[in-house]
């Protein structure tokens, strides 16, 4: 299936296309650009205008992205394409086109007036909101105040809306949602290994290039060591992707979530790790780095992460599935 | 986001079925209450496990073997790990000398080793480190000579697991002087009943004596143990730590999950352990993370070797981040164990016991089979190629 | 085990009354949600520190001081750092400037300078990293050459904290050649409003222009504003720093602490922030260890100081010391506020602000004043001796 | 006070008292080692034979019983001679002059019927065990059987004893244990303050000593950072035991549990690396090292240090002190 495509085959047009997107600050120009080279689609539905292939082509566009720091609600426009590509062949179409630009309010629910974590709520035409019944609507913006959620962030501009009464727009059955939100972790964690693969390319360029006391930053072990881990990070990230997108049987939920949580740990410190490299210079806002280590950050946030460690410490020793130790005695 | 499912796993589901019918009380490690196996029955088990095919089971039928890929080794090995079964005996047989012999040896030779590490005839052992070459395997001492009657060991090894109950060792020696470096070192299967060779056991900071010393005094060695050209040595000597590093033990993160499992089951059996391990939660949550993710490192290599590509450099990568993942939970579960009460019952003494020794023996995981400080020069010089010089 | 108690701290409870009168909102950095001081207010409230006694407390009478000893700064320090308050805008000039022109100025400098650093007349900035010479100092290039006007100042000057509000330089610049490394280095007091002196400034990612670069072109330099022999800068500046390391901002734990206090008073305002706290309580606990065990490092180095020991390499170690578990505080706080609810009241709003402002500034903790890794080379080749060759 | 004595003057004395002590199996012979050299009433008053010195000259002579370690329960016997000196001093006399050697049973009480981490808990005399009101009573050992508490134990042959019945003997009062046990902690982290010192100069030697692909181990920055960061972490115990031997304030409470709990984090911990210096030696039963891990862990564990952190954790976040948060609603 797929054979005469391979992932890798997106790779250098993604790179293009990031570049592009970085080169303007009209929010409309680039899903013109990332749609004219199907990258919003690539997951979407032939039907809708999308290119109907697996995940795992959308791991090289969303690793891009990430590199690209790309100001635009890339992921949200991968997700919700799919999502109402059934329902809502429409508005799906008009996603996958770039015609309409819609994002997603991760934090909050309608229900409390105000919402947060919408990558560019301020620029969306449209926004995703969730129902304390886990549903949820895809309302217009229009005439919804919009503030900085948040910051630690830039790039992505994480907005904080407040909601003027009850919401009406396409409707996303409950089921959709938790699909929607699964599906959501892989798409973040591939983002985010993009973003720790530039800090890692950023800090291993410097220290080939800078000397100190005499000799080139990359000649001293303890700064050897440091790179090394963040390339196994780095590695481990993206193995989890990998695992995670191949997986689907009963390990599934657990590869997802591990992919996910792994690398909302793991990509910060990597990009705090390349500040450090940088010295001085890593502390400047001209460096990226911060805007590397804010929008992973970021991302760590819309997906709730630290609370999903939580919930995930909670299951975890709530009980065990390991049929070895069935004769010990559960008393709690 | 979902594509056809996999296999299920029917050659898993085979190994299950096996190991709970067959890994009794004696054998299971978070059972210290019980007698513990002797080394025979241990033998026994391993050959068992072997003809019921979960052993051998990439190697081809000629040598004894099953003749199935790695995607059966791995299915088997999630079992395996899963389960609280002991160490192989002959984990050196089965994972270091039968690919490096498969790789160079001769028809003879395959014929000769490969089936007897199987039926459990042969147990080997591996003399690889020396005292003052310890990760710095190109600064070993041991030399071997051409004589008119084959080679002529002299020399001394250690770390050498299991020597003393080991019929065979695979030993790596020098055909020319030091200076040489990872020039001119040589393979040999030289069986451990050969005069000259005495073992000296080494007690471990866990109370074993697992490891050995070993000298060779004027050991004559056939030329027909000779294991590839006398200058292969090096290169075979790497691909087989190559192997170590990345596919060793292919069980290992479903044993780590097994152990948390084991951890949190018998807190779980007392009001008073299972609010200590409360205060943990967090902590035991982001060790699942990294158990989940290194089975991401194990599946990737089973895939990459599959498809044919070669490890490399990459093999540091699973095997540091299993070392420091697992040595992390180690601390952690030795923490929680220190405070069970003193009236605890034999579950919590079952895994208390299990932990600490789990505890001392993660101490050695940064160590062997290159120590992690080597590991990440490794990944600095050959995957990120970083430059010392400009 | 008892001995008996010091001084319950009379000086301690006289600034913890001055602060609690005269620390008003605006000026607190618990409160985001006040108009923030402006510069002038900032200066205005560290001039009537000083005057209330909490600044300049162990400099002569003579030059502006208190006459106190570092007991009494120490006392002092103690409830500044309790207290929300803002960091000094003339920190280099007490802490750095000053103690420099005490050990190598003459009388005539001591009175000129002195007295306006505590009045904040003078401001003062600190000219010793250049780009391509960050940690290394002895690489800096800035020359200085002796003319028949005086000096003449050529070259460029990076990371100078406040150098568009200064109103003096404390200049490091080198007499000789770039291979000289640390000899032929000379220390200017070079007033910012010198022709030829260009600051620009450098938006760090916390947002903020405080760092700035600064050009000297022909820069003149009367010979009356050299501080100590032309051959002293060195010297000069290699205690300027180990004073820096070891006892600056000597408030720095109890600030830790306050920092801490106010995100758990924080939580404690909203029940669903307050159950997040408790995920996280194992974790601030160790901070909170941390932070104590830093107060040690710090009275033990008054101690020394008032004995009249010098600090040397040890300076080194509060420093590492703090940053690291200032960083882990740091990133722990900011993962906390990340979780508030996006309805939190005011008091999470503001704790809120503070934890990613502190998060964000803790990442140049473990950079300025010698980055961890030649703290840690300082430690090795200077406490330990560890040698590098046998 | 005590102007013409340093606790340094201790030092070189404990030294070879410790290296006396270790060349015998004779835990009485031991006793008379310690006893002849003043160092088992130390801090006790002159009354019962003692020095009657302050806490911190102590603290040399636990540093060398760390470093040298010393199979004697020493922190019990300086303890138990300063609680009875004033109502039992006949036995407090006993203990300072090494005639009979007392230990304390660190973990349990008297109801459970079962007490655990008393150290040569099989070859003292008297056992101080607690009971749940909070006093302890100071028993004959005769006739209880006593078993190793921890495999994780050596040196300090840490025991568990099955009580017979209540048990008859000297009294202490809930205050005399209460002060005996916060004093405890600053003696058991000086103590490991001298099994770290020890580690660490065992590492240095080796990695001075050691050359490892034509190199001294001592040239790699790595193991220069490790060793740096070891030493960092020993200062730092011995200047939390000198501030909390010197700060009898309002901050001492927090001041002593700091040493304590920082010792028994860092501690443990410095061992590790050790080991990890010493690479396959440091796994060795020959090598002394995990004698100085067990020792530590075994100290922790009769200090319930993992659980005083958790203690700790509940107080800190049930509210703060600082002045300055007063305005701040407290809802919880």
């Amino acid at each position: 299936m797929f054979d005469d495509l391979d992932p890798k085959d997106f790779e250098e047009t993604a790179r293009e296309v990031m570049e592009a997107c970085a080169a303007t600050d009209d929010l409309a120009a680039r899903a013109s650009t990332l749609a004219e080279a199907g990258l919003l689609g690539v997951i979407a539905p032939e039907a809708v205008g999308g290119l109907g292939l697996p995940a795992r082509f959308a791991v090289p566009i969303l690793e891009a992205a990430g590199a690209g720091l790309l100001a635009f609600p890339l992921i949200e426009a991968m997700l919700l394409s799919e999502a109402l590509a059934h329902a809502h062949p429409e508005m799906a179409s008009a996603l996958v086109s770039g015609e309409t630009i819609a994002t997603i309010a991760w934090l909050g629910t309608e229900a409390d007036g105000i919402v947060a974590g919408a990558p560019r709520g301020e620029g969306a035409e449209h926004l995703l909101v969730f129902r304390a019944d886990g549903s949820a609507v895809l309302t217009e913006t229009a005439g919804l105040s919009a503030q900085l959620s948040d910051q630690l962030d830039t790039d992505f501009a994480s907005a904080t809306l407040r909601l003027a009464g009850p919401l009406t727009g396409l409707e996303l059955s409950p089921d959709a949602v938790a699909t929607l939100k699964d599906n959501a972790q892989i798409l973040r964690a591939a983002f985010i290994a993009g973003s720790t693969a530039s800090c890692l390319k950023q800090a291993c360029d410097l220290a080939q290039d800078r000397v100190q006391f005499g000799r080139l930053l990359s000649s001293y072990q303890a700064l050897r060591h440091r790179l090394a881990r963040d390339l196994l990070a780095l590695e481990t990230m993206r193995m989890g992707v990998t695992r995670a997108l191949s997986n689907p049987g009963e390990a599934a939920p657990m590869a997802r979530r591990a992919a996910w949580l792994g690398a909302a740990r793991m990509g910060p410190a990597c990009a705090e790790s390349a500040i450090q490299v940088f010295g001085g210079m890593g502390f400047t806002w001209e460096v990226p780095l911060h805007r590397h280590l804010r929008q992973m950050r970021t991302l760590a946030i819309q997906g709730q992460a630290a609370a999903s460690v939580s919930a995930l410490a909670e299951t975890l020793i709530s009980g065990s599935s390991n049929q070895w130790y069935e004769e010990v005695p559960d008393v709690v | 986001m979902t594509t056809a499912p996999k296999d299920p796993g029917a050659y898993g589901a085979m190994a299950r079925t096996w190991l709970q019918q067959n890994l009794t009380g004696n054998l299971r490690t978070d059972r210290v209450h019980e007698t513990p196996a002797t080394l025979d029955e241990l033998k026994a088990f391993e050959a068992a496990m072997h003809r019921a095919g979960l052993a051998g089971i990439t190697w081809p039928k000629a040598y004894g073997g099953h003749g199935l890929t790695l995607r059966e080794h791995l299915e088997a090995n999630r079992e395996i790990g899963l389960a609280p079964a002991p160490n192989a005996v002959n984990s050196i047989g089965k994972e270091l000398a039968g690919p490096i012999i498969q790789a160079v040896g001769t028809e003879e030779q395959k014929l000769e080793y490969l089936p007897k590490i199987l039926t459990m005839e042969n147990v080997w052992c591996q003399g690889f480190s020396e005292p003052g070459a310890g990760s710095d395997l190109a600064a070993l001492r041991t030399r071997a000579d051409r004589t008119s009657d084959g080679w002529v060991v002299n020399g001394q090894k250690i770390w050498t697991s299991g020597a003393s109950k080991s019929q065979r060792c695979l030993l790596l020696a020098r055909t020319g002087v030091k200076e040489d470096r990872h020039k001119g070192l040589v393979l040999f299967a030289v069986p451990m009943d050969t005069p000259g060779i005495d073992t000296r056991e080494i007690r471990s900071i866990e109370g074993h004596r697992h490891f050995c010393e070993v000298f060779f005094n004027d050991v004559v060695v056939d030329e027909a143990n000779m294991l590839g050209a006398p200058d292969e040595g090096w290169s075979a000597a790497t691909r087989v730590l190559s192997i170590e590093r990345a596919s060793n033990r292919m069980y290992r993160s479903w044993r780590f999950e097994s152990e948390l499992d084991h951890l949190i089951t018998a807190c779980r059996s007392d009001a008073r352990t299972y609010a200590i391990l409360q205060g943990y939660a967090r902590d035991l949550a982001e060790v699942r993370i990294e158990i989940e993710l290194l089975k991401g490192h194990v599946e990737t290599l089973v895939e990459a070797l599959l498809a044919g590509e070669e490890i490399g450099p990459s093999g540091s990568l699973p095997k540091l981040y299993w070392s420091e993942a697992h040595q992390k939970f180690a601390r952690i579960a030795a923490e929680i164990v220190a405070r069970f009460p003193t009236d605890a019952g034999q579950p919590l003494l079952d895994a208390k016991a299990r932990m600490e020794a789990i505890y001392l023996a993660s101490r050695a995981e940064t160590i062997y089979a290159g120590t992690t400080e080597i590991q990440l020069d490794i990944i600095a010089k050959r995957i990120l190629n970083l430059k010392k010089a400009a």
